[in-house]
């Protein structure tokens, strides 16, 4: 782990928020929120999902204007009334979401942005980014189409723009959250080599680990207050352990060791049972941007979480999607409890018990325009008890929405609430629901974790050690070492479209996938 | 892209006041009530705008209204005129429904209702030689509905199966449409009883029946009873919704393990269907017959009318009706005051923008009010 | 029979044929920037008549074909700051204010006809062409080809000009991103409004120069609902060409000879039906689509307007 | 029958020196000669006039005259419906006593007449048809004018051509199609169209002929020359008026719907315009054929059917 090599003093800071507030209809986002940005500072900003923190962002980044409060910059009063202004004041964003335009070539993203006659001057650029990126230690493909990246590498085109742009303040949203642990160590690296260079950084995580490791200072946001700030000097007074207790208390006001430490490790289960789910020989050709499966072989036992760990973008969504039938040209055979299923949709695998919950809860596992209700039966439409005939039975789904939504504890508004405006947390509960309510036999969870806060990641980690206890078959997906770790009881590794090794769980089996997924094999 | 992706104001938000899973009738009662102050204000205002340029040609407006109101509302055969014309649009409102809620973008609805005018207008007068009327023009129905569907065929196949977008192949199978319509009545199926480049004419007796003793076509019912069955198709039906989550989010529909080709198909057939209906209702109700070079282009002015509708049934039945008051008034009162008709069309545009403001500036309060 | 098919009659045909295209082409440039940057402009079709209209007045009043064509692009302009007003800075729905400003200008201009034009039709006198030398006296093509008023050359030019500005500009950067993914755009420092304005500006200044062709050029004088589809068209040949200007150049041309076809057979005295000739440009098209329409790549955010800090 | 008001209704405004205007203006000289009002709806298109019909039937009208060939099943269709007389064009056979008339306008012998006249000037001995439509109307006045030609030099080639999709308003279509046409040799070019027909004169206003001399047009139905700029030879010019002023006539008389309303040479309601541009040795020709006309010693019959004047084309090009 790393820890500040350089100690900064109290520098004067370069931003200075001063009660800022933002209110949304119905809610107020930030509420008299004081911060302060110093140069050679990692500022961490925390706090549950929807606390405020990406509202806090946006504007400083000019994407949103405070409702009341002032912002200071360099000691003046200044406005912040548009993303040019912001990168004119020296404040570079990398946001949430990948902000690059997908059909432009990276330099061509970097490009953008000057005057609009000019001819893009390519040259310069080529020889500015040479310069930076041997200074950092980044790899950039300047010729690459934007969609082409990872998101990784999208991240560090999106850093290096803010460097390109002169920025003095760079603020980091989420950075780390589809990042490969390594892709994490990496960031963290350079994150410490910026401060190092005099500038202020912000930046926002969701894992604890990687704020004490990486940050100087420390904010916790609630509800849109800040409820805390732990200041550099405190913060390297603290060994970790007692730090991060400080900061779960100061975000849930419960007091706990490592949240996310698990008490004991998963063992294999008796593999003389007979399997659940079975594949055997799965491959699926390569498309343009993905790779394809080849000899994917496993099975499943009931009571069994199978975990799949690997550098993201190896294939595992390929596999997954392939696994619930959305992939038509998927080859190999696929039995649950000994019957084919490899010849049927993903209706018809779903009605044998299969189930998938994708890690793209917006883009494919809800429908975001519609209300919460619905989005519990988008996969069932037609079927009773929900319908009748052709007709919908609104008092049928009603119902059993609102029992859903309390048993899984989804927080809205209302039943009929555009689910879309719901939080990630929430939006994941939803889906959760509506996999694993009624008839789930084998469950495929992809990320599930992906994006949530520390109670909602602890509670649906509990919710997968549930479904397996039931006697289900479980396969989980997963970036996070950690959660794979903590939950499966065997993993297998993948690496470009195949399974590159098998590995029990147990006190080696860190050491073992780590090989396995840096190409070294057992 | 996928025309999904076309956004409009009005769909952003399906939970819309009519509620999609029984909600309590008292705030639906408001919202309509609310719909409607948000319908009449903007028109009035329209009409004021309106009233400007007529005072610029030196027209009294007020006069000019009285008597778009007395024709195309108040005066018995006045309104019936009005009631009459509803029947078509109604049925292309419908179909346009379908597919704009399914997300695509069928902007072939003209050609559409062309052929299924053409086809009607083929068959009808010639198996009214061999069969009852009433059959002769129910089967001219059926013909005019698989016509109008194998039109869209290539349009849909090509969206299904190849995302080649349906705005384009849409546009193109109109133009198309139109001269394959003229060369269907010049060439093939014209009267040879007559020296006019026109299909045989379905008698006055045997066209759709009359409503008691009016000039309104039953027509009209038909097309009111199309709408509301859509209407309940595409928010109470299983169909419907998976429609709507196609439309809404095609990779979600995916995901949850719908036929998205197979629907997209399925949509475009359904709208074409109902646009060719409603050109076989025209034909078979009020025109009898199809002449060469006629294309009225209802398709397109119904288009911003289910737009500001909010694709919703009931309120494109009003949006439906105020066009058809102003068209039918406003002829008449541009002919009465020797305004040249042109300024109809101009009456509609003005209408149509201002309700578009009307309807962003709402959409502004309502959010701003929440707070 | 085939005595008719003379050198000048072909250069007659195909003169024709360019004359058609030139509308198409401007139409369709000008379509194209809107599309890229995200904006579908049904509106097309109004720019085209209000510039067609103000066009043919501008050039009947001052007697200069020029100033008609200043006008014309003015004409074009004013109709496409309503749309930006409403599309563009509101984010108003775009297909029901394309409609609308479609049939509230074909209203207007008709009107406007009405009360000015319609008891004396005034003509404009003859375009002077502006042969280009030596290739001017090929024969056919140079008659066809090398003997138009300058703008024709201009237009043309303007296809290269257009290639260039999106390949090699930063404007063309700035408007492939507001019409693939405006957010990037916005926080990249660019205006996303700023940039579409400027596009939908240039569709108006486009269509209202294509209009004002038609008008001066093309028929000399005006008469209501004059571009008859043109805009419509041009949205079409937009979209086939999928960002190309070049491509627009070619389907523009292609509708063009289609109609010269129509007459030529016809002069040829060939007993086809007119009405079957006149479906050809629109089954080539049909058939362009079946055999390469596949996955149409559009932009991302075309039609959907942008608000800044939405989710 | 008492006669008050009558009613005209034509697709177009009244101000297209042609078709729509003829119609309005012999309307209003009918209803002054008869002393009764008129109602005039113009401008209405080609879609559904049955509103518009009943509304002119309650306003009084006691003749209904549908001014276009779009309008003939939905006229007579209101006439029984509310029985107020209506007047249709190009449906002979739709008369019924005090109910429906037809007036079947066919200028075929004016326009033979202009094929002699055209004949007669042309001097690449190549004319042009261009229209923007083929309705039965032109179709007749087409073949009339090719057999003049034909009649008067059978060597003299006919071109045609018809404009193209949705042509009536189309006056660039209208332009590019004569150009075309001149380039093809004709120097007399025989037009019928609506808005299209100004494209059609502003063609041959700005084109030379192959001998680099000017092109003549001839107009249909209505008289140019208050905007004609030394190019219009002449036009087949039709008076609507004895026929409306017949039908008023016959509306008192009780006789309405017993026969068919025509205009022909012999009283002048179908004539040649004779502008400056027309050389007086050729009038005299001219005006000896239609002597001959007159006299029933010539006699041509309409052809109203598009494919039929089309094949009479390729037979005078032969
Ligand atoms: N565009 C918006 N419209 C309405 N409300 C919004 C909008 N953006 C944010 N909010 C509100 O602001 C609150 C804070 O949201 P914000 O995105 O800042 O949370 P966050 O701390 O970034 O959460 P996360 O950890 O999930 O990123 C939310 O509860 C939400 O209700
Ligand atoms: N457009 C919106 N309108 C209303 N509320 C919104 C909107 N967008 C977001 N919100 C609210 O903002 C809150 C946080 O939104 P956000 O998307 O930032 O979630 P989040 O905190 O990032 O969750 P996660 O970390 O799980 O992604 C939610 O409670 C949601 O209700
Ligand atoms: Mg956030
Ligand atoms: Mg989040």
């Amino acid at each position: 782990m790393l820890s500040p090599a350089h100690h900064p003093g109290e520098a004067a800071p370069i931003i200075e928020l001063d009660g800022v507030t933002k209110r949304f209809p119905g809610i107020i986002a930030n509420d008299s929120v004081d911060l302060a940005l110093r140069p050679g500072e990692v500022h961490v900003l925390l706090g549950e999902n929807g606390a405020g923190k990406s509202t806090l962002i946006g504007m400083l980044s000019g994407l949103l204007q405070p409702d009341a409060g002032q912002i200071r910059i360099d000691g003046k009063v200044q406005s912040i009334g548009s993303p040019s202004q912001a990168l004119g004041h020296g404040i570079g964003t990398v946001f949430q979401h990948a902000m690059l335009v997908p059909t432009l070539t990276v330099a061509e993203n970097l490009l953008l942005g000057g005057p609009w006659w000019r001819r893009p001057n390519k040259e310069g650029l080529v020889e500015k980014v040479e310069t930076l990126a041997q200074q950092l230690g980044m790899r950039i493909k300047l010729d690459a189409l934007a969609a082409d990246l990872s998101l990784g590498e999208q991240q560090m085109v999106e850093i290096l723009r803010a460097l390109l742009r002169g920025s003095r303040v760079l603020i980091l949203d989420e950075s780390t959250s589809m990042l490969s642990p390594a892709g994490v160590e990496e960031l963290g690296a350079l994150m410490r080599r910026l401060v190092e260079r005099g500038m202020a950084l912000v930046f926002i995580t969701h894992k604890l680990r990687e704020a004490t490791a990486f940050g100087d200072r420390i904010s916790v946001l609630k509800l849109g207050r800040k409820v805390g700030e732990i200041e550099p000097g405190r913060f390297r007074e603290l060994d970790e352990d007692t730090l991060m207790a400080e900061i779960v208390e100061m975000m849930f006001g419960i007091r706990s060791d490592d949240p996310e430490s698990v008490a004991q490790v998963p063992g294999p289960v008796d593999d003389t049972i007979a399997p659940l789910f079975s594949v055997r020989d799965l491959a699926l050709p390569a498309g343009p941007n993905a790779p394809g499966l080849s000899e994917i072989s496993f099975d499943v036992r009931p009571g069994e979480i199978l975990g799949i760990a690997g550098i993201d973008g190896n294939g595992q969504k390929q596999l997954a999607e392939a696994l619930a039938g959305q992939r038509a040209d998927a080859e190999g055979s696929i039995t649950l409890d000994g019957a084919a299923i490899d010849g049927l949709t993903v209706g018809g695998r779903r009605a044998r018990g299969l189930r998938y919950l994708t890690d793209d809860r917006l883009g494919e596992g809800t429908v975001g325009s519609f209300p919460v209700a619905i989005n519990f039966f988008i996969k069932e439409v037609g079927a009773p008890p929900y319908w009748k005939g052709a007709f919908e039975r609104g008092a049928a789904i009603d119902q059993r929405a609102a029992e859903l939504i309390k048993d899984y504890d989804v927080r809205t508004p209302s039943r009929q609430t555009p689910i879309g405006q719901l939080s990630g947390g929430n939006v994941q509960k939803v889906v959760l629901a509506r996999e694993l309510a009624e008839g789930a036999r084998v469950v495929i969870y992809n990320k599930p974790t992906y994006g949530l806060d520390l109670n909602n990641t602890l509670s649906i980690r509990q919710r997968i050690r549930e479904v397996a206890a039931q006697g289900k078959a479980v396969i989980l997906i997963s970036t996070e070492l950690e959660e794979v770790l903590g939950l499966a009881n065997r993993i297998a590794v993948m690496a470009e479209g195949r399974i590159t090794g098998f590995v029990d769980n147990g006190p080696d089996a860190r050491m073992n996938v780590g090989r396995l997924m840096i190409g070294i094999s057992q | 892209m996928s025309a999904q992706d076309i956004s409009t104001r009005p769909s952003t938000t399906e939970a819309a006041p009519e509620g999609e899973a029984g909600q309590p009738a008292t705030p639906a009662a408001r919202g309509v009530g609310k719909r409607l102050a948000m319908t009449v204000g903007p028109v009035l205002v329209a009409l004021a705008l309106a009233g400007l340029l007529l005072m610029a040609l030196g027209v009294n407006p007020l006069t000019y209204y009285t008597y778009v109101i007395e024709r195309g509302l108040l005066s018995p055969s006045g309104v019936q005129q009005t009631l009459t014309r509803m029947g078509p649009l109604l049925f292309l409102a419908a179909g346009l429904i379908v597919s704009f809620r399914a997300g695509i973008w069928n902007l072939g609805g003209d050609g559409q209702f062309l052929l299924g005018a053409v086809a009607a207008a083929a068959s009808a007068p010639l198996l009214a030689m061999i069969m009852p009327a009433g059959f002769a023009v129910a089967i001219a129905f059926v013909i005019a509905i698989v016509v109008a569907m194998l039109w869209s065929l290539v349009p849909a196949l090509l969206k299904g199966y190849q995302g080649v977008n349906e705005i384009i192949t849409t546009l193109m199978m109109t133009f198309l449409g139109a001269s394959l319509a003229n060369v269907l009545v010049k060439l093939i199926f014209l009267d040879p009883g007559t020296t006019v480049p026109q299909t045989r004419t379905l008698p006055v007796a045997d066209r759709l029946p009359r409503l008691f003793d009016t000039t309104i076509s039953s027509g009209l019912l038909f097309g009111l009873a199309a709408i509301i069955a859509v209407h309940l198709m595409m928010v109470k039906t299983s169909f419907g919704l998976k429609l709507r989550i196609v439309g809404a989010n095609p990779r979600a529909a995916i995901h949850a393990g719908l036929s998205v080709p197979k629907l997209t198909v399925a949509v475009f057939a359904l709208s074409a269907g109902l646009c060719g209906i409603a050109g076989a209702l025209d034909v078979l109700g009020v025109q009898g017959n199809v002449r060469a070079d006629w294309n009225p282009g209802y398709a397109l002015t119904v288009i911003p009318m289910v737009f500001l509708a909010r694709f919703n049934g009931y309120a494109s039945i009003a949006f439906v009706g105020l066009l058809s008051v102003l068209s039918i008034g406003g002829e008449s009162a541009a002919r009465r005051l020797g305004v040249p008709n042109d300024f109809t069309l101009l009456l509609v545009a003005i209408v149509l923008i201002v309700l578009a403001i009307a309807e962003y500036i709402d959409h502004r309060l309502s959010k701003a009010a929440k707070v | 029979m085939s005595d008719l098919f003379t050198t000048v009659f072909l250069g007659a045909l195909f003169f024709g044929a360019v004359t058609a295209a030139v509308p198409l082409l401007l139409a369709g440039l000008g379509e194209q920037m809107s599309e890229k940057a995200g904006v579908l402009n049904i509106g097309i079709e109004g720019m085209m008549i209000f510039g067609a209209y103000t066009g043919f007045l501008g050039a009947y009043l001052s007697e200069s074909l020029w100033l008609g064509f200043a006008t014309g692009m003015l004409g074009g302009i004013f109709v496409a700051l309503i749309m930006v007003v409403l599309c563009v800075r509101y984010g108003l729905n775009q297909i029901v204010i394309g409609i609308g400003l479609t049939l509230g200008f074909e209203g207007l201009t008709a009107l406007l006809h009405h009360f000015q034009f319609s008891r004396t039709y005034p003509r404009l006198p003859a375009a002077e062409p502006f042969p280009i030398p030596i290739l001017a006296d090929i024969p056919v093509l140079g008659p066809a080809l090398f003997r138009h008023h300058l703008i024709v050359y201009l237009a043309l030019v303007l296809v290269i000009v257009m290639s260039l500005l999106y390949r090699r500009t930063q404007l063309g950067l700035n408007l492939q991103a507001a019409g693939d993914k405006p957010a990037a755009l916005d926080v990249a420092g660019v205006d996303v409004f700023r940039t579409r304005t400027i596009a939908v500006v240039f569709t108006g200044a486009m269509a209202g120069l294509g209009g004002a062709y038609l008008a001066n050029i093309g028929a000399g004088l005006f008469v209501p609902f004059i571009t008859n589809g043109a805009g419509f068209l041009g949205i079409v040949l937009a979209m086939l060409a999928r960002g190309r200007p070049l491509w627009v150049l070619l389907g523009a041309m292609l509708f063009g000879i289609c109609l010269g076809l129509t007459t030529a057979l016809q002069v040829a005295g060939i007993n086809i039906p007119t009405d079957v000739i006149q479906m050809i440009p629109f089954l080539a098209v049909m058939a362009m689509l079946v055999a390469f329409g596949r996955r149409s790549s559009l932009p991302a955010a075309l039609g959907l307007p942008y608000e800044r800090g939405a989710r | 029958a008492d006669v008050e008001a009558i009613a005209i209704l034509t697709p177009e405004e009244g101000t297209d020196y042609g078709w729509n205007q003829q119609g309005v203006d012999a309307a209003r000289a009918a209803a002054e000669k008869a002393g009764v009002e008129l109602i005039v709806a113009q401008g209405l298109g080609y879609g559904d006039v049955r509103p518009t019909l009943r509304e002119l039937a309650e306003e009084g009208a006691d003749l209904m005259i549908a001014h276009a060939s779009g309008y003939n099943t939905s006229a007579p269709e209101i006439a029984e419906e509310t029985g107020v007389a209506v007047a249709i064009v190009d449906t002979p056979e739709a008369l019924k006593q005090g109910l429906i008339a037809d007036y079947t306008l066919s200028g075929h012998e004016g326009a033979y007449l202009a094929g002699v006249l055209a004949a007669k000037t042309t001097r690449s001995k190549t004319v042009g048809v261009v229209v923007s439509g083929e309705p039965p109307s032109w179709n007749s006045q087409s073949a009339g004018f090719a057999q003049g030609v034909k009649a008067t030099d059978p060597d003299i080639k006919v071109i045609y051509a018809v404009i193209g999709p949705a042509a009536y308003s189309d006056a660039a279509g209208g332009k590019r199609v004569t150009e075309s046409v001149i380039a093809a040799g004709a120097d007399v070019i025989f037009g019928q169209g609506n808005g299209s027909s100004f494209g059609m004169l502003q063609a041959v206003e700005t084109t030379k002929a192959a001998d680099g001399e000017k092109v003549m047009f001839i107009d249909v139905i209505g008289d140019k020359s208050s905007i004609d700029k030394g190019y219009l030879l002449s036009s087949v010019i039709w008076d609507i008026e004895p026929v409306y002023s017949a039908m008023i006539q016959d509306l008192k008389d009780d006789t309405f719907g017993t026969k068919s309303y025509a205009i022909g040479i012999k009283d002048d309601s179908v004539r040649l315009l004779k502008t400056p541009q027309v050389d007086e040795a050729v009038w005299e020709e001219v005006q000896a054929v239609r002597e001959k006309m007159v006299s029933g010693e010539l006699s041509i019959d309409p052809v109203f059917d598009a494919a039929e004047v089309r094949k009479l084309m390729s037979e005078v090009e032969e």
